[in-house]
């Protein structure tokens, strides 16, 4: 019998080595996972990735796990978020890199990488400074710029509810990342809030089919 | 002295107001961080405009009464907000394909400088003491069908902020369509300024000094005059 | 008051003009908008481009509307469905053209055009008969093929139910082509079976949200 | 002499029964149109395997009790089926991203031909008189972890139908793992034929004699011996 559901945290992300990309989801606090991304904290797996919207607030969760010191890089959109302290004080003593990337382009990388595609031509960034070393090309006259799939290793998600075999609903604007990091790592791990029996989430409600999670983990 | 100085120009919830009234009957919005979110609070109440928030909203209400806010239910600048009946949530990239797609009306933003091209400056500076953010700003400067900006005229330090060519790092090029400030509706057409409203306290010449470009006086020129809003 | 439903069928698609490119929803028949179809055939709009998955099949809908003349060109996947006589008979008589695209490239085309993106890279077709005359390259050592967004100027798509801002939930398979052929053509035109009021759609499930949709009818 | 000659191969159900016992618990499988459909009967009854449409299911059922057929439920070959709990639905473009992203475990193709490098011949033949059609042949060959092909050996006229390079146009190119017909099991690995099973009613020579590329015995081999399912 499928049943993806992990009974212990540590044993979401003890699989996790060295060097791994990590997608962490999350617009701010609504949907990151933070129970998750503290317990990768206390694995040994060092030199980090971490693909994310944000580079954390305050102390806790994303945060946390880089201020351990064990994320070498951070690929975001916006990591000037009023508490992102920790992420801010790291990179002026350029002790962790950053990759900025736009929002729209930064979820389009990541949906690319899940979806078999190698890469694609969005306006987005066209002249501007974060395009410099991008290649150009036109269509219908228009300027494009070409962007890569962004895959991960592992994908930490947070979802509302989910069942055995990792269906899974998201609460609100905490959807956000959540349904395409899990389609873009090669391992994904949900958190949610609820575990209900197969067939209890509507099937025209799922976002998350099964396919796209490896663990599901109840936080309480 | 002081209180004469405030009224030379409209405060930020009369740009709010008056960027509210250019918004018509049906239109998907998209409010940028910051200033623009009043507008959603000067649309005409027989009008039914759709907010859109990139973080996977549309239909996004005003913020929620104290004590009912959700920590799952937030803006693009991640502050609580409701959902009206009709309103939907969708993923980031579903978000961002409807932003690039072209399917927003009209997105407001906040801006740095504005060229009289249409250039757009509103995600960087020149200060390089910060890890730089760029967060949706590109996205929605290419991809929304009309870019208003709502800025002070001026910065403050008196510098102006409608330039020939931005000084400040663009963010989308000849995006802008029309820009709302403190003391004029200036659209842009054919990379000119063209003034279609400004204040009754300021001179058009007085207008033009506070401007790093050449001004054109529209031939539907009005005089911006806004409701008291305190 | 918003509201985007239209009583008379015959004023869904009385703006279609010659030439326009038609998306119509629908796999077989799961999905398909029969009633737009034959509408659309009532008008005096010729030389279209019908985007569709099939060639329709029988004598209706899609398979009349083609069978009317009013077709010259169908950009599909699979024209060769038992009963899609119609469609096979003008093709071998050269009287409509064909442009023959893999379904998930099909598809992903739609969703670029809606998506904002000029042009994407897919495995699907490499070294085919299907890529002969298209651009390839390699990402990580792997060859892709170019593809272009496909708009369209009207999408005929079909829904479950839809309230007066346009937002639609579908039945079970039928979904199909719907959500992603809504968002790409400049005017999208729904065929649905209930009209509610504006919030009995649970906002979790609503799957095209009314930005996407101009004008449903009810198919009683 | 007409029964003996059936009894030489496996039937279909036979051949769909061999294909099930591959299939490990909790794999997600796309079945092709057509014979591929009867693997789902066979799968042993403690396994659990998610099966995939590519019109937008996860979690297919069996066919549904006569006069429960819905037509807004089928499955690729436009057939009515049912949905298992814990199956949901999803859109066109969304199913095909999850078939061309590599997160479908097996694909069980019929095929034409199938050459001894893995490429695959099941869109197109050299007729010309009919329009050609491909539907989801081409992103299921090259998104699908592992490509099972299920077909007979030879063809109707007693050509072979493993190749040294296929006559028809491919589908996809290198694609495909193990191929099930009704005489043997033959894995493709560096571009050899490895003949993992066969018939016991069959000589390896004989078997060689009705195939069109060379055949290597593996060192695993066994004897194929499904059960009697008429």
């Amino acid at each position: 019998m499928i049943n993806k559901v992990i009974n212990f945290v540590e044993d979401t992300v003890s699989d996790v080595q060295d060097g791994a990309v990590i997608l962490a989801s999350g617009f701010g606090n609504a949907g990151a996972t933070n129970c998750l991304l503290e317990a990768l904290m206390e694995t040994n797996a060092k030199y980090l990735t971490v693909v994310a919207n944000n580079a954390g607030e305050s102390d806790y969760g994303l945060a946390a796990l880089i201020g351990s010191g064990k994320v070498s890089k951070v690929i975001c959109s916006y990591p000037i978020s009023s508490g992102s302290t920790i992420f801010q004080k790291l990179y002026n003593t350029k002790e962790i890199d950053l990759e900025l990337v736009p929002q729209g382009t930064l979820s389009e990388r990541l949906r690319a990488a899940g979806a078999g595609i190698g890469g694609f031509y969005t306006r987005t960034s066209v002249g501007s400074l974060l395009a410099t070393e991008k290649e150009k090309r036109k269509f219908n006259n228009i300027e494009y710029v070409l962007e890569y799939g962004l895959k991960g290793d592992f994908a930490l998600i947070r979802g509302k509810t989910a069942d055995r075999w990792g269906n899974i609903i998201y609460d609100k604007s905490a959807r956000n990342f959540g349904p395409i990091m899990a389609a873009a790592a090669t391992t994904t791990i949900a958190q949610v809030e609820q575990i209900v029996k197969l067939g209890e989430i509507d099937p025209e409600l799922i976002v998350t089919p099964g396919i796209y999670v490896d663990k599901v983990y109840l936080k309480k | 002295m002081n209180s004469q100085k405030k009224q030379m120009g409209l405060n930020r919830r009369q740009v709010a107001w008056r960027i509210a009234q250019e918004i018509s009957e049906g239109s998907y919005v998209n409010l940028g961080i910051g200033s623009p979110e009043l507008v959603a609070n000067y649309i005409p109440e027989d009008r039914e405009i759709i907010f859109h928030s990139e973080n996977g909203i549309l239909g996004m209400g005003p913020a929620p009464r104290p004590g009912e806010e959700n920590g799952n239910l937030i803006n693009a600048g991640k502050k609580p907000v409701t959902l009206l009946e009709g309103g939907s949530y969708f993923h980031h990239t579903d978000s961002f394909a409807m932003i690039r797609g072209g399917h927003i009306d009209i997105c407001v933003l906040g801006a740095y400088q504005v060229a009289q091209n249409g250039d757009l400056a509103n995600w960087a500076t020149l200060d390089t003491s910060k890890p730089p953010g760029v967060g949706g700003a590109m996205d929605l400067s290419v991809g929304a069908k009309k870019i208003f900006v709502m800025m002070d005229h001026l910065t403050k330090d008196n510098e102006p902020k409608l330039m020939k060519t931005c000084s400040y790092p663009e963010t989308g090029f000849g995006v802008v369509k029309t820009v709302f400030t403190d003391l004029a509706v200036i659209d842009i057409l054919d990379s000119k300024f063209i003034v279609r409203e400004m204040v009754e306290t300021l001179s058009f010449t007085q207008l033009q000094s506070k401007t790093g470009a050449p001004l054109t006086l529209s031939d539907n020129f009005k005089t911006l005059t806004p409701p008291n809003l305190d």
